[in-house]
């Protein structure tokens, strides 16, 4: 049995391509950028090389585009950088986001509040959207930043990022979004959506593990999360990661070229999966169901905890994520389906099935083959499934 | 993550489902991740008879759940009452740190049954 | 012409084996380690194993090690996190470094004067070293940590790692050191060395870039420096750099196995390029003669500008680098000669060469043969030589 | 990082030297980074016959002097004059941003030479 592998949006196969484009780089220009001879020169081109592909694929210019370690380093630079330059100024010291953040955005927040920001957290609908109106009642005089995320990384659905960042950047604030679930699989434009700051990951675009990217609006100061060399004009020091970023590069074309055929090609096995499974009794669609990721499909199962469906799925050769407890060493049921209104017990139960390029119809037909049996017999297992 | 002996009781689990007409059954809820565990007992001169487990909750809850049966059915009430959270987690082989306390969710079920069923019987 | 590799300092070609372990891993173990189903737990097996191979060959056990994006990382996150945390606990806010410390180091310690700290700069002598008196003088009761490098970067220079930590610790402050040169080209034991946090960059010994660590001893409380997923224990979120951790573990594992070989054989190559190169009129050795790391030769050549002098060697094919200005955008000269008693003019014209596996009897002899000549021309374009 | 003009420059600097009884001299010191550049001219009837240079820098204060010498070689000293550090770049291809500065020591040095030439005339 061929394994199917439906956690893209946990991580994602690198491409051969960029495989080949990293070793490449590691046997034939393992130079440090910064060095003044041949070997230092070449790698010097081959980062910039990287940095105009990736900031061509969201419209922004190479200068705009600093190299971190990965989207949590970019959220969290993005947030403290942003919140305590602009407290330096005397604006405030007001932050909102929404409750549907990833833990990079979330947790960082908090920490701010330890440094005595006020954060308010935008509540969402029950598809996980946040509405402008919201944020609107929320803005101060001192609200400093804020920071919302572009595409949910659990349950897909996209947020009205030009409507919310136009409102918060007319009101002084900067304007920072997450978009390491939507860079690369939809479009991303920073001047479209008219954001300060935006975070993205090479790992989930078929990029390696490890490198990720801010986009910083010209005019925008941050203050650093860490001090050292004068790499990435002093933003972000450190020896550049040069075949990582030269990954991500290649990452970034590769998406460019492909993105809307793949696009199309994986809304029709998401809406397959969708209605598919639906028909199945007690299940639910967590997230919108057409504003979200292509790549996107999260569902309820009530009466099943979420690890054991997990188990059994991998017991199966399907690998899939759950917003359930014990994934990810936390107990606490996913905090995106809690903010959506759903019960602990339903949120436990939820599966997440995150499609991308190694996927066929075949996969989908075998998923819908396999996951009626394995909910049957985790039901026939539940204490609170009266079938 | 979980060891062999975990994935076979979480693959095959013996002992599921419900006793009708049960001497006793203890239902719990774990209170650190919010799982939840129902036992029944068929008990018979002291000694478990048989036993049955519904379980609501990770692979770790329901391997326990499975061997925690095993290792009581055919006991006596009182050795049955002896067994540890970490008796079941080391009958497994071992659980990972952060599982250690879904093992709490079988004994303490467990315990509820036969405090049900003592209560039935009017020896508490 | 075949070049010659000589900055090794700066960053090192990766191992062919390091190559190999990373691309098996990108191409069959892509998982995220966070994941439950088996290419999580696949990815997570091999963290494990490089964590351990990494923790090996600093006598450290796994557990006390987290993985970073680079030595710069791991310098800030020891110090940003031990201040601030020995604040919290109302320690004191007292620092002391030493002046040639890399810029991780130095810019790290300046940023928290900025949050209220003292900064105490530990003099050198003219060799380089840190002496234990200077560090007795300086540690007072509020003193909550020590840094100071094991090994410099620009002079080799070895410090007196274990004297100065055990001083630090008696008096209740913790102490870090930034073995980012040492590791991996001479014996580094945590617990010889009694130190409570190393830092460790993968590039400089045949790893990849992008990656390094943190020993943290038990029982030493860091604030992080940034917040997201619980991986790294909560101490350093963010999906793991998997492929170039698996690199910096194999890249351990085979300096462990060569180290003492290999420092032998660079030892006898240094030793005749000092040799050599002090042969010629008006040059001087930086850093201490002996008690310095095998790779590492630094020379000034009066009258001699280091740019001028690493372009003319990069046409030669030798690529070297030089503490000079204009290396790395800074026109200052090097920080660390200054503070040794060179004049501005002298430390101008300084050349590293720092030497590596890949390095040859023949590559040390094209060396002895074409400096000279070179020091000869531009000697004869300088207005400060009257030859 | 250096335009190909430059290197050439670099590696083929011209002009260099000392003007033994030079018409004038200019030294100056590079306020940002240090540097040194020594320059001597041979001046008849206003015209620069010979010029020679010396500098202690970077490869773009190597280029920028060696440049230098040529553009104004042959040249009236006030067409010398309205020489600028930016056509003295311009006429390298251009130098990377951070090494701007450099061109400076040029000009400036030539600038000295000429204003040391007329003192020496008394024209001043
Ligand atoms: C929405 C979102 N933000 C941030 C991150 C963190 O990115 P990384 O794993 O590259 O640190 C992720 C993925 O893990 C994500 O899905
Ligand atoms: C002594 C020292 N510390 C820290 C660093 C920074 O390490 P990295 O380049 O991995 O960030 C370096 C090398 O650049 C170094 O030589
Ligand atoms: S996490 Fe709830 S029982 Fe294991
Ligand atoms: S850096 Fe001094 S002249 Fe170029």
């Amino acid at each position: 049995m061929q394994p199917v592998y439906m956690d893209h949006g946990a991580t994602t196969p690198v491409h051969p391509e960029v495989v080949k484009a990293m070793v490449e780089t590691m046997e034939k220009s393992f130079g440090n950028p910064s060095s003044v001879h041949a070997f230092g020169r070449e790698a010097r081109k081959l980062l910039d090389e990287a940095r105009a592909s990736v900031a061509s694929l969201m419209g922004a210019s190479p200068e705009q585009i600093i190299f971190t370690s990965g989207g949590t380093e970019a959220d969290n630079m993005a947030i403290f950088g942003a919140a305590r330059g602009m407290r330096l100024k005397g604006k405030g010291n007001h932050i909102i986001t929404s409750a549907v953040e990833h833990h990079a955005v979330l947790d960082a927040c908090k920490a701010l509040e330890k440094e005595g920001f006020e954060v308010t957290i935008l509540p969402v609908d029950e598809d996980g959207q946040v509405h402008v109106e919201e944020l609107e009642k929320a803005l101060r005089d001192d609200t400093v930043l804020v920071t919302i995320m572009h595409a949910n990384n659990e349950v897909g659905t996209i947020q009205p990022i030009q409507e919310l960042a136009r409102l918060a950047k007319a009101r002084g604030a900067v304007f920072h979004t997450d978009a390491v679930q939507s860079f690369g699989k939809i479009p991303v434009d920073v001047n479209e959506l008219g954001v300060d700051l935006l975070s993205a990951s090479a790992h989930k675009i078929y990029g390696p593990k490890g490198v990720g990217c801010l986009y910083i609006a010209k005019g925008v100061k941050l203050t650093p999360l860490s001090y050292g060399g004068s790499q990435e004009r002093r933003r972000r020091p450190g020896t550049e990661n040069l075949p990582g970023i030269v990954g991500f590069g290649k990452a970034a074309l590769i998406s460019q070229a492909e993105m809307q055929a793949e696009a199309e090609r994986l809304t029709r096995y998401r809406d397959r999966l969708i209605d598919g499974l639906m028909e199945l009794p007690h299940v639910k669609l967590n997230g919108h169901r057409t504003n979200r990721l292509p790549q996107n499909v999260n569902l309820s199962f009530h009466f099943i905890e979420g690890e054991s469906l997990l188990l059994m799925l991998d017991m199966k050769g399907i690998a899939a994520s759950s917003g359930s407890a014990c994934t990810s060493g936390s107990l606490d049921p996913s905090h995106v389906l809690l903010a959506m209104g759903l019960s602990h017990e339903i949120a436990h139960g939820s599966l997440r099935l995150t499609l991308g390029r190694g996927n066929s119809e075949e996969d989908v037909d075998y998923i819908l083959n396999t996951i009626p049996e394995i909910v049957e017999r985790l039901r026939a297992l539940s204490p609170l499934y009266e079938g | 993550m979980y060891t062999e002996k975990v994935m076979e009781h979480f693959a095959n689990p013996r002992n599921v489902g419900e006793i009708e007409e049960a001497s006793g059954v203890g239902e719990v809820g774990n209170a650190s991740c919010g799982d939840i565990m129902r036992i029944s007992i068929q008990v018979e001169d002291n000694i478990i008879k048989d036993i049955k487990f519904k379980t609501f909750g990770c692979g770790a809850a329901i391997a326990t759940s499975s061997v925690c049966t095993e290792l009581v059915k055919g006991k006596s009430i009182d050795e049955a009452l002896e067994l540890t959270n970490q008796a079941v987690a080391d009958a497994l082989g071992g659980l990972p740190p952060a599982k250690m306390h879904c093992s709490n969710l079988a004994a303490e079920a467990l315990h509820e049954a036969i405090a049900d069923y003592k209560a039935k019987q009017g020896k508490e």
